[in-house]
């Protein structure tokens, strides 16, 4: 199998997905000609015009609603936001319309938006955002986080295909930095299925987006240490795939979430609650979240360090963990 | 009668419009009488005052277009086809309503017919009209999305977005504003600061139009030139409806701050009464179809009531169904 | 005390601050001569102008953004939402420029915005909402629910005098339902701190808003089982008060939460990661949340029932969480 | 020197300007520099082509008046007296800058000099800037708030809402578009469709201008006049100063999407060079002059970096600081 970074993982499925199917559209800032702020949609443009890429103005509220109405017209159309920060100025199109409107109305909404997330290149307090937390309350919305480029291709391609609003957020850090083995033909990964990226029997680190291969990096220093962690790449964080966690702490009776995003609420929270609810008798360890901390993100490097969790972390947090 | 004709309008479509205002304030104060008989729960709105517009609107459409429907606009929803019951079911919350129970009141709309439910959230359903018009200019189909929304939801940045990134592309789009010269108790002037909400458009690259929104065939011309150069790919429109909402805000407001001299000023305005009028001196209608249609309406409306409350409440443990549509929802016949 | 009803305290409140202090002026949709939508502010206008109660145009961002503005010089502005759903078209004015000015530029942002909030008497899905689970993920805001009048005049006292954004979620259904005994002259009820509305041995109850009142019946209910109920009412969401409710639960070693809002990713799973994290050797049963679910408030009277917690819904958990 | 005189400005005001707009470049220049030195962390933006709207803007403000400033406006902050060093430690992300390394690049502003912080968000600080006039209007003080927005963030709803409430209520703001033709790699047309921004104004009850962005003294007497109405009860300006942004949107952009044809018609219109051929032609400026503050720009620059170096990256133990104002932040003397 080709081997694709990240970024050529998610251009080369919208490029597919767009030859395929004439309902699939794009549309964000300057990404035509330009190829967007990442080049993500590079070349697009040039192959099937200006009508299928649509170079929209600095609009979010516009692009988001103009999806909706346009999938209500029978388009699959494909947002993007230049980062995934702006997506605050169309929340109340996704959480007001788009995400209530086939629970209301009966009509779906089948939409994708794509959201550069992340941080870690001092992008500041509004480039490096993972909202997907606040959104992760909202029914009706799916979102997912792949953290591979095999994922990546197969979640977006699921993205497409289902008739609910998804929020795809990628990692901008991933872009250019991961690389893997990534089928040439179209396939899908189903939304709302995790994925064990390691078995192991000592603690359960459930995680998604980049701090997955913080994740790996953790688990293989936890090696020397005679332990084996499973890794849970969640994948999708609504829905979410309640089995599996459940599964891998019954099986461990420990677990560690790691999350990008802040602390208080996000998403960890739910993960947490549902897994002391269901799984009390099992633990043996109190679970655990590793989380940045309740803070804008920070620009200074100094501070950025502080903020995302660093292997260093992971390792330590695993290591109490297993302490306990 | 020379003016309709012009329009294109026989006297079938005269009369029709006609009964659809009938119908439609009909449908209302039935309404009325059944929340006040503790049938109706929530709150209640109609569109007292704005029969035209709606009827007129809502008749100039094609057949394969859209619209963006806002409250206010029941006659927009009876011109397409909904059913008398079918509203009243919507205002009681039951099983058979468009939004079987899951919305109230004036949330609603039958997407079989072209139209779109709105949320309450003003006016977000604009980008939503806009959007509509993308995809068929993407298509390059003949079709013409309307969006509706009011003088005060003017205001908001949605109807901003909507209108300049409809006048970038020329989409075809047709902007309705309903201006009742009222947001909920607000008046025109602490909602904007210029005579006509019209002159937007001049800011977004195309034409803007204000028609007296009491005159039921002036709307009509209006509506149906704009539908017609945005289907031809002249770009959007926007049509400012003038009128007068003819009472508060909702049912539990007295609109007491509505100077008593408007309501006056607008006593002589009644839509209906005005079109009435018209059809007399230029249509030579008779009291005898007068009486044949409101008997017609009172009929139906009986009819109505009976259906939409024999209709069950939404049974509880369907409260999760359709939080997500499933895979094949496409592939089932109807799924509205 | 003169017993005032838990609307007539918030308006009392906003009178008393006005006269008090020159820089609170209220700005917000139908608010002046009608006395908006909830007659609230009924008279202010007469009372103070109409430059100090402002009719603004139905611009949720321009009201935010506004106040923010008119704080930074020097005011202190109280916006009030028509209802609270409406706050998803302020949502980035909040969460973008109010929550995170003070960190990023050291200048803070006293604002209040007063937002009607909840169920329970067929407002459907836009009318009916609890959004504070959105804003509890967004470090740099504070949000209060208070569930008495007393405590709506003490925290909205506290809100003004704040130098921060601060949510007051006021619960619509408490308007004219609830009647309490409240100070006439100012107070203040600290944000961040719970009441402790009964204590008891046997399990933790903790709510807030009109939730509290169910649980007070549920409680009563319980004493016939001989069981007896601490109830925690948190008052604020953000700071929540850890301390107060940790200690709760340290003593019975029992948890439920209860909440208006949807139950995934909503402040309840906040609450059960921290007590499950914290307390782990301290739980007699798993951690509970009684929510509603995760779908929009319906309209319809049969459905809104089902998706509103019942006090026989609570009566039923706490049985099972003390069977355990 | 007699149109300038008319505006009230004298030799020294209209050097300072010329300094500003070379001092401008300069800081910018040498963040270009650190930038590449790899001293500069994320990404780096300047306001090339914006010197002369910038500086003029900056200096018309009153003392008392504020501004809720965007990028592309570094002579606005040394108009007001933001020295150079804590420009460049703002870039270098450091403990002294006015963010303390918590935002970089172009998101700061020194509250103490009347100037507002932005977020990224375009242009969310609009509604903040009519905020800021609206507390202006409540207390009647004759002071004015300016808000400055690019064409591209024009479209958003933000915009529209700032602009019409501060119509309805006729608040002293004024409200300053760089239209410099593109957002990013968007050209204007595609961000709206009209020929003029300005003409926005009609939409929301004010006057609009359009000036040559690229003339000093021109942007300098709308700015004045829009200001002095402002100030006078005469409600807000939508002034729409037209430049070209002279290289891409950031340092990682090459631009390329800009026709070569519209970099050289604007080539002699470059506002530093065009309004050095001013002062020379109308007030005699020398050679010597230019050399003696290119000299001191050079010096002062040399020791910004310095300065701006020696401050320390911040602490990391730091982070949490301040997500919350302190109750007491308001007796504290200085708070930013
Ligand atoms: C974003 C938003 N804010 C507030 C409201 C509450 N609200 C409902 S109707 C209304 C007035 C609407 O005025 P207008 O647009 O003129 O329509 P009209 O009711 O007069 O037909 C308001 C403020 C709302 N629906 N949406
Ligand atoms: C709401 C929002 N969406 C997207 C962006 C990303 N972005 C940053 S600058 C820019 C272009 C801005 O264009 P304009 O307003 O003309 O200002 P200019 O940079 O040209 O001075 C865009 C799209 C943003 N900052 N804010
Ligand atoms: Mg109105
Ligand atoms: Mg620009």
């Amino acid at each position: 199998m080709p081997e694709l970074t990240y970024l050529e993982a998610i251009a080369q499925t919208l490029r597919q997905e767009m030859e395929r199917d004439e309902r699939v559209f794009l549309i964000g800032q300057d990404i035509g000609a330009y190829g967007g702020a990442f080049k993500v949609t590079n070349g697009l443009q040039e192959a099937f015009g200006e009508w299928r890429v649509i170079d929209a103005p600095l609009s979010e509220t516009a692009i988001v609603g103009g999806c909706t109405g346009a999938a209500l017209m029978g388009m699959r159309p494909i947002a993007e936001m230049q980062f995934a920060d702006f997506v605050s100025c169309g929340w109340d199109q996704i959480v007001t319309v788009a995400a209530k409107q086939h629970w209301r109305a009966g009509t779906p909404i089948p939409i994708v938006i794509r959201l550069p997330s992340g941080g870690g290149f001092a992008g500041g307090p509004f480039h490096s955002q993972n909202p997907e937390s606040s959104f992760a309350h909202i029914p009706g919305l799916k979102l997912v986080c792949p953290a591979t480029p095999s994922d990546a291709k197969g979640l977006l391609t699921s993205a497409i295909d289902d008739p609910n609003p998804v929020l795809f957020f990628e990692h901008k850090h991933l872009y250019r930095r991961v690389r893997g083995e990534v089928a040439e033909s179209r396939f899908t990964v189903p939304i709302g299925t995790a994925r064990i990226e390691r078995e192991g029997n000592d603690a359960t680190l459930v995680t998604w987006g980049a701090m997955l291969h913080l994740a790996v990096e953790a688990a293989d220093a936890l090696v020397e240490d005679g332990a084996s962690i499973e890794i849970v790449d969640l994948r999708s964080i609504l829905p979410w795939d309640r089995d599996a966690v459940l599964a891998s702490v019954e099986k461990t009776s420990r677990l560690l979430v790691v999350h990008e995003d802040t602390r208080t609420a996000g998403f960890g929270a739910e993960i947490l609650a549902t897994v002391a609810a269901e799984l009390f008798e099992h633990l043996d360890a109190p679970p655990r979240r590793l989380t940045a901390p309740d803070c804008p993100v920070p620009f200074a490097p100094s501070l950025e360090r502080r903020f995302l969790p660093q292997v260093e972390d992971l390792v330590t947090a695993l290591r109490e963990l297993l302490a306990y | 009668m020379e003016a309709a004709t012009e329009l294109g309008l026989d006297r079938i479509d005269l009369v029709g419009m006609y009964r659809n205002m009938l119908l439609s304030r009909s449908v209302e104060e039935r309404g009325r009488t059944l929340f006040k008989q503790g049938k109706i729960p929530g709150s209640f709105y109609t569109g007292l005052g704005n029969e035209a517009a709606a009827a007129a609107v809502g008749t100039a459409m094609g057949p394969d277009d859209v619209g963006a429907v806002i409250h206010r606009n029941t006659g927009v929803h009876l011109a397409r086809g909904t059913e008398p019951w079918k509203i009243l079911a919507q205002f009681m919350g039951r099983e058979d309503a468009p939004s079987r129970g899951r919305d109230g009141n004036v949330h609603f709309a039958e997407f079989d017919l072209g139209l779109i439910t709105m949320v309450s959230h003003l006016p977000a359903m604009l980008p939503v009209a806009t959007g509509c018009a993308l995809a068929f200019r993407i298509r390059q189909e003949p079709r013409v999305a309307i969006g509706w929304f009011g003088d005060g939801s003017s205001a908001r940045g949605d109807a901003h977005e909507a209108m300049n990134f409809a006048g970038t592309r020329q989409l075809p789009v047709v902007f309705v504003c309903n201006n009742n010269q009222y947001a909920y108790s607000t008046p025109t002037r602490l909602e904007y600061a210029v005579d006509h909400l019209a002159a937007r458009a001049l800011a977004y690259g195309f034409d803007g139009v204000v028609v007296d929104g009491t005159d039921l065939l002036a709307v009509y011309r209006e509506a149906r030139d704009a539908i017609e150069k945005a289907r031809e790919g002249g770009g959007p429109t926007l049509i400012e409806s003038v009128t007068l909402r003819l009472e508060g805000h909702g049912i539990h407001d007295d609109a007491s701050y509505v100077p008593r001299e408007l309501f006056e000023e607008y006593e002589d305005r009644d839509p209906i009464e005005r079109f009435h009028r018209w059809l007399v001196e230029h249509a030579a209608f008779t009291d005898d179809e007068q009486r044949t249609i409101e008997s017609e309406i009172k009929e139906l409306l009986s009819e109505a009531v009976k259906r939409a409350e024999a209709s069950p409440e939404p049974a509880p443990e369907t409260l999760l169904d359709g939080v997500y549509a499933p895979h094949d929802v496409f592939e089932t016949p109807h799924f509205s």
